[in-house]
């Protein structure tokens, strides 16, 4: 350990201060490809069934191999774990990038790195811990092709011995990520703990920065919002899904691929009582979902904007011919091809208004896994009361990113399967009519294919037609027709998940925001409450708005809407639903591919609030 | 054969086996022009559902955008039906079917919707060998938006407003032989018999049965030296065999010399009976099946008739393992897993 | 004529009074397929020669051969023709709606019909006059292809013969539609000139209507926005178009293969200076516009409703890939296919914010074909000059019916073919970067494909991209990029066209509007203004808008943004640009699938305005 | 023999005929996976590009979305370029070309990009005849999104996470022939040197020359038995004959017994030579080339070579009657009518 320069006094006072327990940040740099994933999600694991509060962000190129990857870890013990700033704590073992890695190390921060790197090894104001890789590896000698992942196990063992990880939950994170092979766990549990012996034996803790078991975690769960998604379909019922290949969507119909043969065969046969299709494009993978819904199955795509813009035909005509399908679309940075691993809100506007000729559509918006699991059920229930596509907008943070969650709420309710004539209603009313407003709340009711009344069959169409299906281009027709869709639209706002409030007394301050911003919000107003800087919450859920929205904006002097996008989208919303108060919304959004931070929220707050 | 014991049975009483009258299959008045092609299929469409006793109700139509594509509103009223996008179809077809395997699925279709904006859905469609009887309404150009070229119009075919059109035509039944569907055929809206003969044997296949029937469009396309003519098409048509289906049910004795008939039997037990009307041709042959097209094409000859046919290819809802019952039919006790599979996963998760 | 019943009092006292001169609608109840057409432009041509002022709407419907269609015309010496609830003069020759059609006459109207139909003959306040067609047939004998046509050519002669319109000028239309081909024009003037005589010796005038010369169209032509359009574009310099079919847009792509051969060919060879190609579909149409656009042609697409939802993913390409590219959409009634023969103003939103993730357009709105024309030439300069798509927005109002217009102007300023550094710029230059905002209007420079200079060569992408079009995932570079896309939008606002502003001194009512509504709207305000309701009007020419127009809403107590669509998309758009005036916006609008009537909106403001 | 020729030529300076090093035909540094077959075929188009003195500013690079999409960022950096939409390339391409026809247009697709979601786009692409190299560089799976199967992985093809492929895949080849491509090409990533000679043959043709190029994908689909693996591919590789093309300017004896070779002219005067490597086949018959491929399915051999060759068609541009020169290039007042001919048309709408 030569290269190590003697320490600055200010870092010695630091270092020498008092610890800084399960509070930091830490971030390994690594290439992507190389197998570091399964390194990293042991220790975010294993810190994580240590109690401590965790989550875990990755920030990946859009290529397969060789390029720089990040993957960063918080731990906080009052469960503030948004992204932060800064990490710091360092895991440099990519040598492309390690000169910026160290540079971004704030000061009294740690370095881990591998102890053939020479260069950047001369900030004064850092601990570096160097790792022996090529000593271990060679002490080890895995077998060939199982390497380069063994490698990566190194810093697991050496990051757990200096910062307090325990082995035991190492090895039972490894099981998890391995599905319980034993073989794999223990080829890779043994060079951790040859890591973990030689930096017990070989380095002197120097940093403040530890962990400690505490309680925090107790019954949760670690998780992504892609497979929460899937899982909440699967308990939804699903029967028919299509999708494309896109990131970040992808993992969301392959999480359905891995759970469904588990959870969704008959006992007896064996046999599949559902249908995943791989299509041939997105328009191919709506279509598919329209046929399906259609015939009453519970029938979704899911996406990313891309796929988005290839469904705009397909969502015009289920919102006009009244199909219930469910769309996922896990929001990537656009417009266009954009930046396919980067996170973002963009796609709300056009989303919305998907569809040429006065198409409008609901939409849900998550705030986190256990939220994609819940409206995972919840918008077929929804798809089919309201008859019409229901879009779920996540994005890359949630959707691949993975986040400690309360573990999923078995479905209480019942489905509902909306308003669904059979034979035997039909045999009763004597009359029906697919598009006839029967209740006044715009919902018709519908007959499914197969169902033999007589009087069930019509041909559905997307183009003009009159309360019995017919094509007509009578002007009275088409205008009772479309204002039963927006009749309809109205009576969406009542079903439709409304917003979390959390006001504070007195607060002058409304912030109005959705989706994946939810814990970075919550810090923030932490951080404000601190400063003096009192807020209310209000994070929606869902458009159409209810009238608590207009509410909370009138009960407060200064409002802003958080959002992720370049052009303020969910503002622009609230200015079109909400006129009387589009002058009072003011716009914070940041959009640059990352999740949002607390402390960027909290400059931008601190400098606008009057 | 059948046809005539067919027309035996239902001559007296005017009712089929399961007592409807051919006006349970008819559709709404046409609103097509009079003589084009798509409503003489049309009505062969109701006249093979009828003879062969088929329940409407358990019929499902679909259609994407154009002239064909309104035909479903005229026939079988009383069977559900789907007028979708204009190409789409094959999708929503395919999400339909799976998600209801027990209905019997017609779909009608135009050139220009499966040759032109559809082309890659349609090939898709076969590569996945979803049931269903898809039938091409083929007249060379795009009618309801009055006259513009489709890819199956052939070279140097000339229209009124568009002038000569230079390019190759895209051949469906070559396609469909390439992308291995097992039932492949021709025929001409100038040829009803021919068209319900076949109607009936796709109807009775299982897997995807391909029509492309030539269908002239009266008003736009109907000049008698396009190949999409009733002219061109009367002079030109060399049907290959006299295709009739021969239901179980029936004890008949086809009296051919042998080698005279090509016998196909299909899953339900029916067979195909194709009486050769000229050369030897093996329709279970592929490579039969390529040449013939071609050279029907560099001969400018309008083969009809069954082409190609191969009933041993699984279907998509077998090839997903799906269950036999419908997944619309399913009880929300086997839709929904039980609590403990989720507590189970949610272990997992730890 | 023994059906003739006979005539009320009411009727004899209306007829006897004094004539209506030039003041009336009149229209032809036929089937369509069956060569009406021709007698319609006959008709309507010959009264535009006669001085008097017309329009000509034909509301057909979505097939090709035997259903209803009707065409009315209206003459109007103000030159008032914008549409009428109703028509004093039927024609009614489609016995399948001739009881409704005679059912329609207002109370002293006029009934021309063939004198074999029976029924509805009865009422006693509409003056008949009976046609006999068959016998003048038989008569005539014309060769039998033609039977069905020339047939038509009797109402022409008779209505010809009792509205007092001259022959002369009866065949000089027929000379315009037959495009000088005698032989056609005679076997058809034949018939009209049979028609006449026969009505001369055997009719008696008995109703109020007349025409008389004038010398209201002197140097005016007439002509439908389609066409127009396609003019302007080929007088724009037009190198490349790609299409695919759609009513009612269609005929635009027709009318540039119609004149295109005839104005842009290499006199010596022949050869053609553009290419027109009819596309598989319009995903295809967009992309090979992109295509050319990027090469450096003047690229276009024309389409409607169905096939802008399928450029969504293209236009978002294009957008952020910064290739000029110009898209007609000629709107017609959605959502999805829904009715492909009426006339909506129902895109707007949609095309505004077509494609996902922050992408916007720049929108031309022309509210006449001699606006088409202008738009036609300019939109590909605006296109080139912002280097971003332009789309035009019409509808089937404008696109397909036939509008009395000024003759067009030829473009007096020389093309702006905007950024484009040439080999020779970029030698002087010595340095280039695609995407780099020199000017500070984030206006980027570009090269074209073709350009040999080192500096030149660039990959063009729809992913993100630093100034030199390298692919990046950096925060900053796509922020930086994003904010100069944003700088673009707002130099767009001064390049568009603004709006027309008609301010009447001391009104205290603004109505704001756009496109086809434009005559139906200005009559309005003559009559408004004849109540004492005096108004001042806008109307809105392009998207994004200026300051003129939020001074104007200021201006004004009360604003009515008056639109064809149902969600009152215009007022949407101005309240997200203009959330200060977002709630005094009053949205009158209507959408049934007609062109906008003067007396609805006169209704609609006569008990709105307070 | 070009080849020995040109390296002969070059081996002295380093610099082509045009005075160009390799170097100025190279890109940027690949983020391919190191073994990527694409990576390869790149390399093979910078050498092509050089040994045959093309000038890089006269080609334009066109590409879908995928790995192999990416790969013109990854050579001829000097020539400009379009990395489009997914599956949308043949449209952009055919804009751009048909808007400047002076332009070599190279253009880089993948399976998916090219058989799945841009399978319609890539047919009609074909069927006008748009001049330009296609290269589909083929490995049956998605590598971009991670190894999904795409329409061209073989039935019973097993991947990581999707296990096995039920479906028959889809034959590029097959299919333009079929579309009348007139030079159809498939090749393999692992034999450089056959890829290379027959992007010299196809940078040669006038109208679109399509390369198939089955090109493993290291990461997610080289498993052995894999059809798309390195392994699989030596093992299989059945070239049809030996490629090379002989450009007019030299002078070779081509010292063949007769019947050895097959020679085809193509229209800059350059000939092609096939020296044959096995049981005779003539690139010219367009039903051979169909037999051929369908046999050699059947036979599970990549057979690869010129599969088939047709100089004479008329290009897309030739079809439209265009100028010669680009309408890039046309002066405002080639483009803009006069002022007397739209007064002549407002005199027609009186
Ligand atoms: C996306 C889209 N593009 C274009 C149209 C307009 N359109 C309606 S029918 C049709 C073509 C119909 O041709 P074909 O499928 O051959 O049917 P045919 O009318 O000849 O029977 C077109 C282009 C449409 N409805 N949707
Ligand atoms: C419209 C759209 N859908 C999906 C994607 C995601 N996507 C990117 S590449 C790709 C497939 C690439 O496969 P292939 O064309 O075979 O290229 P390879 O990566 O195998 O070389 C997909 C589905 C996209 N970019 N755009
Ligand atoms: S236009 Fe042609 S295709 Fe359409 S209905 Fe008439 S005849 Fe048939
Ligand atoms: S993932 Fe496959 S296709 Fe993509 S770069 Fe790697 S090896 Fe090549
Ligand atoms: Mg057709
Ligand atoms: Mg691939």
């Amino acid at each position: 350990m030569s290269q190590q320069p003697v320490i600055d006094p200010a870092l010695a006072e630091a270092t020498s201060a008092s610890p800084i327990v399960n509070r930091f940040s830490i971030v390994a740099a690594t290439v992507n490809g190389s197998g570091s994933q399964t390194s990293n999600t042991a220790i975010i694991r294993a810190l994580f069934r240590m109690g401590i509060p965790v989550s875990g962000k990755n920030l990946f190129p859009s290529n397969i191999q060789g390029l720089p990857t990040w993957f960063t870890i918080r731990v906080n013990e009052d469960g503030c774990v948004a992204r932060e700033d800064s990490a710091e704590l360092l895991i440099g073992i990519n040598p492309e990038t390690f000169l910026q890695d160290v540079a971004e190390v704030p000061p009294g921060g740690v370095c881990f790195y591998p102890d053939h790197f020479t260069e950047g090894l001369d900030r004064t104001d850092v601990v570096y811990y160097p790792m022996p890789v090529q000593q271990l590896l060679r002490e080890l000698d895995p077998p060939k092709e199982l390497r380069e992942y063994i490698a990566n196990m190194v810093y697991v063992g050496v990051v757990a011995e200096i910062l307090g990880i325990e082995l035991p939950e190492i090895r039972e994170a490894l099981l998890t990520h391995f599905q319980g092979k034993a073989k794999a766990v223990d080829s890779n549990m043994a060079m951790v703990e040859a890591a973990a012996a030689w930096a017990r034996s070989s380095l002197v803790k120097r940093d403040r920065y530890r962990v400690e078991r505490i309680d925090k975690t107790a019954g949760m769960i670690l998780v992504d919002g892609n497979t929460a998604a899937a899982l909440g379909a699967i308990y939804g019922g699903v029967g028919f899904a299509a999708w494309y290949p896109i990131t970040p969507a992808s993992s969301l119909a392959e999480a359905l691929q891995d759970y469904l043969p588990r959870l969704r065969r008959m006992p007896e046969s064996g046999k599949a009582t559902y249908a995943v299709v791989q299509a041939e494009d997105e328009l191919a993978a709506i279509g598919m979902a329209v046929g399906a819904g259609w015939m009453g199955a519970r029938a979704m795509t899911s996406t990313s904007g891309p796929g988005v813009s290839l469904m705009a035909e397909f969502a015009g005509l289920a919102f006009f011919a009244e199909i219930p399908i469910v769309v996922w679309d896990v929001q990537r940075m656009g417009p266009s091809t954009g930046l396919p691993t980067r996170t973002s809100q963009g796609d709300l506007m056009f989303v919305r208004y998907l569809g040429h000729g006065d198409t409008k559509h609901v939409i849900l918006l998550p705030g986190s896994p256990r939220e994609c699991f819940e409206f995972g059920w919840k918008a077929f229930d929804l798809a089919e009361r309201l008859q019409t596509p229901v879009f779920v907008l996540t994005d890359l943070d949630i959707g691949m990113n993975l986040w400690m969650s309360e573990p999923f709420d078995y479905p209480e309710e019942p489905m509902d399967r909306g308003k669904v004539l059979t034979a035997a209603d039909l045999e009763r009313l004597g009359t029906f009519a697919r598009y006839r407003d029967v209740d006044g709340d715009g919902i018709p009711y519908r007959t499914l294919p197969g169902n033999e009344h007589p009087l069930s069959a019509h041909l559905v169409r997307g183009t003009g037609h009159d309360e019995n299906a017919f094509y007509t281009e009578r002007p009275d027709a088409w205008e009772r027709n479309m204002e039963r869709l927006w009749r309809k639209m109205e009576t969406a706002r009542g079903h439709v998940p409304g917003p979390i409030i959390d006001s504070t007394p007195g607060a002058e301050i409304g912030l109005i925001y959705f989706g994946s911003t939810d814990l970075a919000v919550r810090e923030a107003r932490q951080t404000l409450a601190g400063e003096g800087i009192p807020t209310s919450g209000l994070r929606l859920r869902a458009v159409p708005f209810q009238e608590e929205v207009e509410a909370f904006i009138e009960a407060h002097r200064q409002v802003f809407v958080i959002e992720m996008n370049t052009d303020g989208q969910m503002r622009q919303l609230l200015q079109v639903e909400f006129p009387r108060q589009a002058a009072r919304l003011q716009s914070l959004r940041k959009n640059d591919g990352l999740p949002l931070t607390a402390s960027w929220i909290v400059a931008g707050l601190r400098h606008r609030s009057e | 054969m059948s046809v005539t014991t067919e027309s035996q049975a239902t001559a007296r009483t005017g009712l089929n086996r399961i007592g409807l009258s051919k006006n349970d299959y008819r559709g709404r008045p046409t609103t097509l022009c009079q003589g084009c092609g798509h409503n003489s299929i049309s009505s062969q469409i109701v006249a093979a559902a009828f003879e062969m006793d088929l329940m409407p109700e358990q019929i499902v139509k679909l259609s994407g955008i154009g002239c064909s594509s309104k035909s479903p509103a005229y026939f079988l009223n009383r069977s559900h039906g789907f007028n979708s996008l204009h190409g789409r179809m094959p999708t929503v077809a395919t999400g339909a079917l799976v998600a209801n395997r027990a209905l019997l699925g017609i779909a009608v279709s135009g050139d220009g919707d499966t040759a032109s904006i559809g082309l890659g859905h349609f090939m898709h469609f076969l590569r996945r060998n979803v049931p269903m009887v898809y039938i091409v309404e083929n007249n060379g150009v795009y009618g309801l938006t009055k006259g513009q070229f489709s890819a199956t119009a052939d070279r140097g075919q000339k229209i009124k407003r568009q002038g000569e059109n230079p390019f190759l035509p895209i051949d469906i039944c070559q396609l469909a032989v390439n992308m291995n569907c097992g039932f492949v055929a021709r025929s001409f809206a100038g040829d009803p018999r021919q068209v319900k003969e076949l109607l009936k044997a796709a109807l009775s296949f299982r897997g995807t049965a391909l029509l492309d029937i030539i269908s002239p469009c009266v008003t736009f396309n109907n000049r008698d030296e396009s190949t999409k003519s009733y002219t061109w098409g009367k002079t030109h048509q060399a049907p290959l065999h006299d295709v009739t289906l021969v239901p179980r049910r029936e004890e008949i004795h086809i009296e051919y010399e042998p080698g005279q008939a090509t016998l196909v039997e299909l899953h339900d037990g029916t067979f195909l009976s194709l009486r050769k009307l000229r050369e030897d041709y093996d329709p279970t042959d592929r490579e039969a099946a390529r040449r013939l097209l071609s050279e029907a094409r560099s001969r400018q000859e309008l083969v009809t008739g069954l082409l190609y046919v191969n009933p041993d290819q699984p279907s998509l809802q077998e090839t997903m393992g799906q269950v036999e019952r419908p997944l619309t039919m399913l009880s929300e006790s086997e839709l929904r897993p039980d609590r403990a599979s989720l507590d189970q996963i949610m272990q997992e998760m730890r």
